[in-house]
């Protein structure tokens, strides 16, 4: 029985009793021990059942756009959820005060599919210390190296805890520069490359805007890409570029690279690729350090007068 | 940084002296002027017809030496200066000259390379605060009218110079060596070039020296063998020299003075500048 | 019964395809897909495609007639017939899908045109289950890994090859064309080992007079609590095998243009909207309600048959973790 | 699609400068290609990329967005956001492989008529060397 | 159903002669919702229009496209025809197929298809149209006019003798502008001051208009009928309402400095006024070159003043007014003398410029009118007027005319011939150009009474040889180089924006040409007005102009304004941004964008919105394109329409 789980309990047992929260958001028993569910207790007896541990992969922060109507709500945040409930709090969407964020220091999710791939039987399960995970299944404990297991957004993240807490169950890890090593593997292919990459992902897209619910970025009341005008039902390879043009553009800037979209994506489209090609211009064009934290003045909602006119030297290389 | 030195023909032959003076002082400077190993005349005078592309041919050559040296070339005399550098940029800037000159010169060059004056190089490498601590021997109380004439000043868009109406390059360098340069309204005219030969003491360059002298200039300083020459002929007693030959004087060089028409030593031992002759 | 040596499919699929377009399971990205096949490496250790056996006979889009002409002169078109298409590699619980939307689509006192020629063109030869997926829970849901409803040729994975057997008079005929590449099959040991296959998770799962049971659950508040963390995307619908709502709309280019048919999903926010804005479900409990009490509860009562068949696709790839295990498990807990 | 193809640009161009600097390379009877057709917008800080994806997804082979040099935008700062936003999508498209001369992005004020005559010229030329556009266009 | 119709014109044969305008008409004919198309030679006509509202009438028109010239040539004349014939006039477009299609294609098949795709991307425009009214707003009927010249005080005077209030801003200590410094004036030769001076003090008395001398325009704000202004007023370090003008420190300061205003001929002290007329008559401090403020020692003027008007400490002072119009007079300035350096101007003291000839003839000049060599003062014999310096010269100078050069050399020439009778002018010209009534006779009046001699020809050098001046120049009419020995050489050098005026361009979101002039709404149509509604041009701030030009210019100005003001409340253009608020979430992405701080958000029941404040708005729709769920909508350039343009485009 972990004990930063057990604390978690106790937390938000307290907040909802205090009626400091109207609801506590975190991770509940799932179906298999290695996928827990995303959890909302209303009273002590549901916050008893909430769990922490290795297999905690969906994005919390999203559910918050519905969940602080009704009054304040809890939150248990790794530094995806932290910097998505920023997003939604920029875009005014959400009060900071209606959310009482209690803040973790996350060593990355294991992916539930991976681990099953990886052990062959139904897993138990999951330890991350350093650069390795054991995982406990039916026939013992197995280690595998971390970049096996982990949920490729975490193998990527650059934020393991929020920037801000109310509370904090341990003791914050630092943020890091995030690296942009696919954008620039895929730079370097000529323009056909690029587009074959590309036509043969989208081309298995469904429409079926699991990346777009799933995105604390994209918290419109009424999103563009449902008015035919601009996007009709058509299913495409076109639309489907359009679609993700325009979605991957209205949240260049904004995005928190928390990869929720790539992970609920049901037909595996590299989907965190085309939001890091914008930070990572942002990056470079604007002298933005970290392109994917919430910043003073969004880096599309302001201009400088000095700015490069980018596509001049876009014309050789990228 | 390395040059090609390109003399061009009057400077081994009538302007020797010019060529003397140019190596020692450049040599004294710390300035390394490797002559191109092979080259032929710059053609004297570029070209305005556009298809008189025979006539690039050589200083093209010259051009593609340079740049097979993996250097940049320097020249002394304004009309090398005027047909290297125009060609220069003619290859740059134009495609179809190019390709013909290439395959025909058989050489890879397409304009990438400079062409610099002996006088640029030493302002931009040496700069003049630097020539005046090396001078050894100032020319104090030397009044030198700076002569340019048309080659290195015209066209401005292709010379790029000076300020083609006002230079000032070589009163700074005169001021370097310590002399008092002389402002003369003539110093941009033309000295006639090949038309002096005909119509004798009347001609531009007689003007052009009579402005000198009206400015009280003891000598003229000029950086082109035939103004040296025209204005030389135009027959006062004003003496021409290379401003080379000024800069190795006050380097404590033999300035090489003898062989010019009007001899300019007497001046400069007036001026104290040349030991009595002995 | 007849027995097909493994290395004959390539030839079977290549004769079948020399009067249809032949579909294959083909792994592209980690994902095993349906696919024209052209010779490509046929899949073969897979659960189920990620898209369904209905993404080909009741395709995403699909034009219902085109139009061209101004307003006098307006002309309509029927949209062209479907080529004939032989799909290899759909799993029994995808033909059982496909099968339910026949019975809804062609039963009903409409029939509808589209889908009946489609469907007729296509010749669908069903791989049966000798192992269970880990999200299969095909029995539960009344169907059997060598379930044989909706297919045209069963083929059993055996040991050498695939026990084969015509279902319909089209499996029949499409057995008749490949004929040579067939032997008589030595006993039906594979078929047998396919029939008793025994699915662990749908055992946890009791689903018998669940229909009944339901009665009167409408405003449970279990409805509210599970709804919450679904997020209103299309993912569970648009990989179902047996979903089969639609929207129509209109494109037009200039003077040209054509009326589709495209897929919908009850959880999308604007499923119901209506014109003038009203929406009769407007609160994720109602959309989330119905799409479960439709598969379990109304499908039955209309057709006989839950509209659910334990393909396991929800379960696998729901963001949220909302799908029918879950909702089944819970209801075990939480109905009378 | 004709038999012989000609290439065809969706321009768009604000109506302060460059839609003026059309209108003056008219005036000046400037002869240039027909396969550009402009769109008049107030600023050319009103187009959204995503109208340039639209025009690339009906057939468009070159798009290109034009408007004031900076500085000189009637509205102070609308060419300031253009210069923003097309920086980061120019390279975008680029990214999905869209050919960088199908798409560009210029400032042409109204009393430069030779300068947008240019540009079409030096698009058209391109593009009749890239050939029509099949990336991210729809079947038709 | 839409019905639109859509009309196609000629345009004599500039569209026809390219374009089939009858299968442009038939193809439009041929689109959904197109229910009538016609051409016609010229619909910009009154028959033409006539035909249009007929059609309206006729078919009961839902919206027009009229295919021809650009939008902004005949857009509000075909906008109003609909208007009058009761179609909404925002339901009208333009197929720009003359400047954009027929003048610049010649293959006739394919101007015609291009024709053909413009005027369907119209008509699928207008589809989406929705009837507008103008925007009301109400109207300061108060001017601004930039320049105390003779332009700017023409305005200001015109339009306060209609009653309406004035500030006129004068960057300089006193009114008059470039005119002050000028002697005589073409064609009729009388008095500069004898025509300006008294104009000055009536501005400077008229009860409606404010003089803020010494001033500087900041900031612009705001729009037509509601333009906020910051003027800043620079520090003269002399309390003007103190002062009581006795000039005293002016005549007790010891420091003398060249005076730009007598072009470095004369000398002014630190402390006093450009010429003894001045107005207002109040003296201003020279900071860079009084004694007190380079080194603290000094203060004569403070001692000496009676009435203690000097205050060393003063500082600038802004104030902020609420103005209808605004007027920009801010006139001319003159080529910098580094330019030409083969005439040594700026290197031989006799090397001067027309302005500097211009103080040499004036009275109250440094020379009290009699012309004088700068070098030895002595009575030049021989001069010689060189035209076109910097003018018509593409490589060195600006490639325009000047146009006002010709005039004043020959009137130099003239005031020479009579202040100095045998004296001798010679004139370097390439073309005279005396196009203005009784100019060609006046410079006529110059060659044949006064004996100026004019030269064809330019000027290649001029240098100093024995006490005079060598002209080296040539006369292309007689092939011969010519050589004149002047005593003062004059160079009409020319006319040149002012310094400052690309800055106050920017301030007031105006157009300037590359030279930096400003540029009017539409050379022939509307010479005195900017694209910036509410905004006038008057003199040579628009390209050089002389005094009768300026002064009709500046009343053509004042007319604009007044007819602004003539109205109690001004109609806009309703082409401005407007929130769908069942569509808004609220973000308020679109606030920072607006450049006009038009945005602001707006609480509703349960949520807050964004919105926009029409009158601020000019409809730039950079918001409408950050907008992410498409909820900002421009008015007449919506998402719908421009996607159904690139559509249309594309077929």
């Amino acid at each position: 029985m972990n004990e930063r789980q057990a604390k978690l309990r106790s937390i938000a047992g307290s907040l909802l009793a205090e009626g400091r929260v109207s609801l506590f958001i975190g991770f509940g028993p799932g179906l298999e021990p290695s996928r827990p569910v995303p959890w909302f207790a209303k009273n002590a007896d549901e916050a008893g059942k909430l769990v922490l541990d290795p297999f905690c992969g969906p994005g919390l922060a999203r559910y918050l756009l519905d969940e602080t109507a009704a009054g304040p709500a809890g939150i248990v945040a790794r530094g995806c959820d932290g910097l998505g409930l920023e997003r939604l709090v920029a875009d005014k969407r959400v009060g900071r005060d209606q959310v009482y964020v209690v803040g973790v220091a996350c060593r990355g999710a294991v992916d539930p599919d991976k681990a099953r791939r990886l052990a062959g039987r139904p897993v138990f399960g999951a330890e991350v210390n350093g650069e390795t995970v054991a995982l406990t299944t039916a026939g013992g404990r197995l280690s595998f190296p971390r970049s096996d297991c982990l949920l490729d957004r975490c193998l990527a993240c650059a934020d393991p805890s929020p920037r801000t807490a109310d509370t904090w169950l341990e003791e914050p890890l630092p943020g890091a520069q995030r690296e942009f090593e696919g954008v620039e593997a895929l730079e370097k292919l000529g323009p056909d490359d690029r587009y074959a990459f590309w036509a043969r992902h989208l081309e298995r897209c469904l429409r079926c805007h699991a990346c777009r619910n799933a995105c604390p970025a994209c918290n419109c009341v009424a999103c563009s890409l449902d008015n035919p005008e601009w996007l009709e039902r058509t299913t495409g390879l076109a639309d489907h570029f359009m679609f993700h043009f325009t979605r991957a553009y209205h949240v260049a800037g904004r995005c928190v690279a928390c990869g929720e979209c790539q992970r609920a994506c049901p037909v595996g489209i590299p989907l965190m690729l085309l939001n890091e090609k914008f930070m990572k211009d942002i990056r470079d064009l604007f002298a933005v350090p970290d392109p994917h934290r919430p910043q003073e003045a969004e880096p599309l909602g302001h201009f400088s007068p000095d700015d490069p006119e980018g596509w001049r030297e876009g014309d050789e290389t990228l | 940084m390395a040059y090609r030195y390109f003399p061009g023909c009057t400077l081994h032959e009538q302007a020797r002296n010019f060529d003397v003076t140019a190596r020692e002082s450049a040599r004294r400077l710390g300035l390394e002027l490797a002559e191109l190993d092979t080259w032929q005349c710059c053609g004297a005078v570029f070209p305005l017809a556009t298809d008189a592309i025979i006539n690039l041919v050589s200083p093209y050559r010259a051009l593609a030496a340079a740049d097979g040296a993996g250097a940049d070339l320097v020249t002394l005399c304004s009309g090398c200066l005027n047909v290297l550098r125009r060609t220069n940029r003619l290859v740059a800037t134009n495609r179809e000259i190019q390709e013909k000159l290439k395959s025909f010169v058989e050489a890879d060059y397409s304009g990438g390379r400079q062409v610099h004056h002996l006088l640029e190089i030493l302002k931009r490498d040496v700069t003049f605060e630097g020539l005046a601590a090396k001078v050894s021997k100032g020319l104090a109380g030397l009044r030198v009218a700076p002569y340019y004439g048309c080659l290195l000043l015209r066209p401005p868009e292709d010379m790029c110079f000076d300020d083609p109406e006002a230079p000032t390059i070589l009163e700074d360098f005169l001021r370097a060596l310590g002399a008092e340069p002389v402002d003369f309204a003539l110093k941009t005219e033309c000295c006639g070039a090949y038309l002096a030969l005909r119509d004798g003491g009347r001609s531009a360059a007689a003007a052009v020296v009579r402005s000198a002298a009206a400015g009280g200039a003891d000598l003229v300083v000029t950086s082109c063998p035939s103004c040296s020459y025209n204005l030389e002929q135009a027959g006062t007693a004003l003496p021409v020299v290379y401003f080379t030959q000024l800069l190795a004087l006050a380097l404590g060089l033999d300035g090489a003075f003898g062989g010019h028409a009007v001899d300019p030593r007497p001046v400069l031992r007036k001026k104290s500048l040349l030991p009595e002759v002995n | 019964m007849k027995l097909m040596r493994a290395g004959a499919l390539p030839r079977l699929l290549e004769t079948l395809g020399r009067q249809a377009q032949v579909y294959a399971p083909a792994t592209e990205d980690g994902l095993v897909l349906l696919r024209p096949w052209t010779g490509q490496a046929i899949a073969t250790s897979y659960v189920n495609p990620v898209n369904s056996l209905k993404g080909l006979v009741y395709p995403q889009t699909e034009a219902v007639l085109e139009f061209t002409g101004g307003d006098e002169n307006l002309s309509l078109r029927e949209a062209p017939a479907p080529a004939p298409q032989v799909v290899f590699g759909g799993r029994p619980c995808d033909a059982a899908g496909l099968a339910l939307i026949a019975q809804v689509l062609l039963e009903g006192t409409f029939v509808d045109e589209l889908f009946r020629r489609r469907r007729e063109a296509t010749t669908v030869l069903t791989v049966a289950c000798r192992e269970p997926g880990p999200y299969c829970f095909c029995r539960a849901m009344g169907v059997s890994p060598a379930d044989e409803r909706g297919s045209d040729v069963m083929f059993y994975p055996a040991d050498d090859g695939y026990l084969v057997e015509a279902v319909t008079a089209r499996g029949e005929e499409a057995l008749q064309a490949v004929a040579g590449l067939l032997a008589p099959a030595p006993d039906t040991g594979a078929r047998d080992a396919c029939r008793e296959l025994r699915i662990p998770l749908a055992e946890k799962l009791t689903t018998d007079r669940l229909a009944a049971r339901l009665e009167g659950f409408f405003e449970h508040p279990y409805w509210e609590q599970v709804a919450r963390r679904c997020r209103s995307c299309g993912t569970c619908a648009y990989l179902c095998p047996t979903c089969y709502c639609t929207a129509i709309f209109d494109t037009s280019r200039g003077t040209r243009g054509r009326r589709l048919r495209g897929w919908d999903s009850c959880q999308f926010k604007d499923f119901l909207l209506m014109a003038g804005g009203h929406n009769p479900r407007p609160a994720k409990k109602q959309r989330v309600r119905n799409r479960f009490l439709h598969k379990l509860s109304y499908s039955p009562a209309n057709h006989g048959a839950y509209g659910c068949v334990g393909c396991g696709r929800c379960v696998e790839k729901c963001p949220a973790d909302l799908h029918m295990v879950a909702v089944l498990t819970d209801l075990g807990e939480v109905l009378p | 699609m004709s038999l012989t193809w000609e290439p065809r640009i969706v321009g768009f161009a604000c109506r302060w400068c460059t839609y003026a600097g059309a209108d003056l390379a008219g005036t000046s009877r400037l002869e240039y290609p027909a396969a550009i057709r402009l769109i008049r917008v107030p600023c050319s800080g009103r187009v959204n990329p995503s109208f340039v994806l639209r025009a690339f997804q009906r057939g468009a082979d070159g798009v290109l967005v034009a408007g004031c040099h900076p500085g000189d935008c009637h509205y102070t700062s609308g060419n300031l956001f253009t210069r923003r936003r097309y920086s980061l999508v120019k390279r975008f498209l680029e990214y999905l492989g869209m050919e960088p001369e199908r798409f560009r992005v210029e400032w042409i004020s109204a009393a430069e008529g030779h300068r947008f005559a240019q540009v079409v010229r030096e698009m058209t030329a391109d593009l009749r060397r890239l050939g029509p556009n099949r990336k991210m266009r729809e079947e038709t | 159903m839409p019905r639109i119709g859509v009309f196609v014109c000629w345009c004599g044969l500039n569209i026809a002669g390219t374009v089939d305008v009858e299968r442009v008409a038939e193809a439009a004919r041929a689109i959904p919702g197109v229910v009538h198309a016609e051409t016609y030679k010229y619909f910009c006509s009154e028959p033409g229009q006539n035909l249009i509202k007929q059609a309206i009438q006729e078919k009961r028109l839902s919206g027009v496209v009229v295919a021809a010239c650009s939008p902004s040539m005949h857009e509000s004349t075909f906008r109003e025809a609909a208007r009058m014939a009761g179609l909404n006039p925002y339901l009208v477009q333009i197929a720009n197929i003359r400047e954009q299609c027929s003048w610049v294609h010649t293959d006739r098949e394919e101007a015609t298809v291009k024709a053909s795709a413009i005027v369907a991307a119209m008509v699928a425009k207008v589809r989406r149209d929705e009837p507008l009214e103008p925007l009301k707003f109400p109207v300061h009927r108060k001017a601004l006019v930039i320049g105390g010249g003779i332009a700017g005080m023409q305005a200001a005077t015109d339009i306060a003798e209609a009653g309406c209030p004035v500030i006129l801003v004068e960057q300089g200590p006193n009114l008059g502008g470039r005119m002050a410094q000028l002697s005589e004036t073409f064609p009729t030769l009388d008095c500069a001051s004898c025509i300006l001076t008294p104009r000055t003090a009536e501005v400077a008395r008229h009860p409606l208009i404010e003089v803020l001398a010494y001033s500087e325009v900041r900031e612009v704000t705001g729009y037509v009928g509601d333009f906020t202004v910051k003027i800043a007023r620079k520090p003269a370090y002399v309390d003007w309402d103190k002062c009581i003008g006795c000039m005293l420190c002016q005549e007790k300061c010891p420091r003398k400095i060249p005076s730009d205003f007598e072009r470095g001929l004369g000398s002014r002290k630190a402390i006093g006024v450009n010429f003894p007329q001045a107005v207002p008559n109040r003296p201003v401090i020279d900071r860079e070159h009084c004694t007190y403020f380079e080194k603290g020692k000094c203060g004569v003027c403070a001692k000496i003043c009676p009435v203690g008007a000097v205050d060393f400490e003063q500082t600038e002072t802004v104030r902020e007014e609420k103005v209808g119009a605004i007027v920009v007079a801010t006139g001319f300035d003159v080529l910098p003398r580094e330019a030409f350096g083969e005439y040594g101007y700026g290197k031989y003291p006799d090397v001067i410029d027309s302005l500097a000839f211009e103080r040499l003839n004036s009275s109250s000049g440094p020379t009290d009118g009699v012309i004088r060599r700068p070098s030895d003062g002595k009575i030049p014999r021989e001069v010689v007027f060189i035209q076109c310096v910097g003018s018509r010269d593409p490589d060195k100078g600006k490639p325009y005319c000047s146009k006002i050069c010709c005039m004043y050399t020959a009137k130099h020439a003239m005031l020479y011939r009579h202040k100095v009778p045998d004296g001798q002018a010679y004139i370097f010209y390439m073309d005279v150009r005396a196009g203005g009534k009784g100019y060609e006779e006046f410079v006529q009046r110059a060659v044949e009474a006064d004996g100026a001699l004019y030269l064809r020809g330019r000027v290649a050098r001029v240098y100093p040889e024995d006490g005079r001046l060598l002209v080296k120049g040539v006369d292309t009419l007689s092939g011969q180089a010519v050589e004149i020995a002047a005593d003062l050489v004059v160079l009409a050098t020319a006319a040149v924006p002012r310094e400052e005026a690309r800055g106050l361009a920017q301030i007031l979101k105006v157009g300037t040409d590359e030279h930096g002039f400003f540029s009017e709404a539409h050379p022939k149509l509307r010479p005195v007005e900017t694209m910036t509604r509410g905004i006038f041009l008057a003199g040579s701030v628009q390209a050089p102009r002389d005094i009768s030009e300026s002064v009709a210019q500046a009343s053509g100005a004042a007319a604009k304004v007044l007819a602004l003001f003539s109205r109690d409340e001004l109609a806009a253009d309703p082409l401005v941004a407007a929130v769908d608020e069942s569509r808004c979430s609220g973000c308020l992405a679109c606030q920072p964008i607006c450049p006009y701080h038009a945005i602001e958000p707006k609480a509703l029941k349960d949520r807050q919105v964004a919105s926009v404040n029409a009158g601020l708005c000019q409809g730039c729709g950079a918001c409408a394109a950050a907008c992410r769920s498409g909820a900002m909508k421009l008015k007449g350039f919506t998402d719908e329409q421009i996607l159904a343009e690139v559509g249309t485009l594309c077929l």
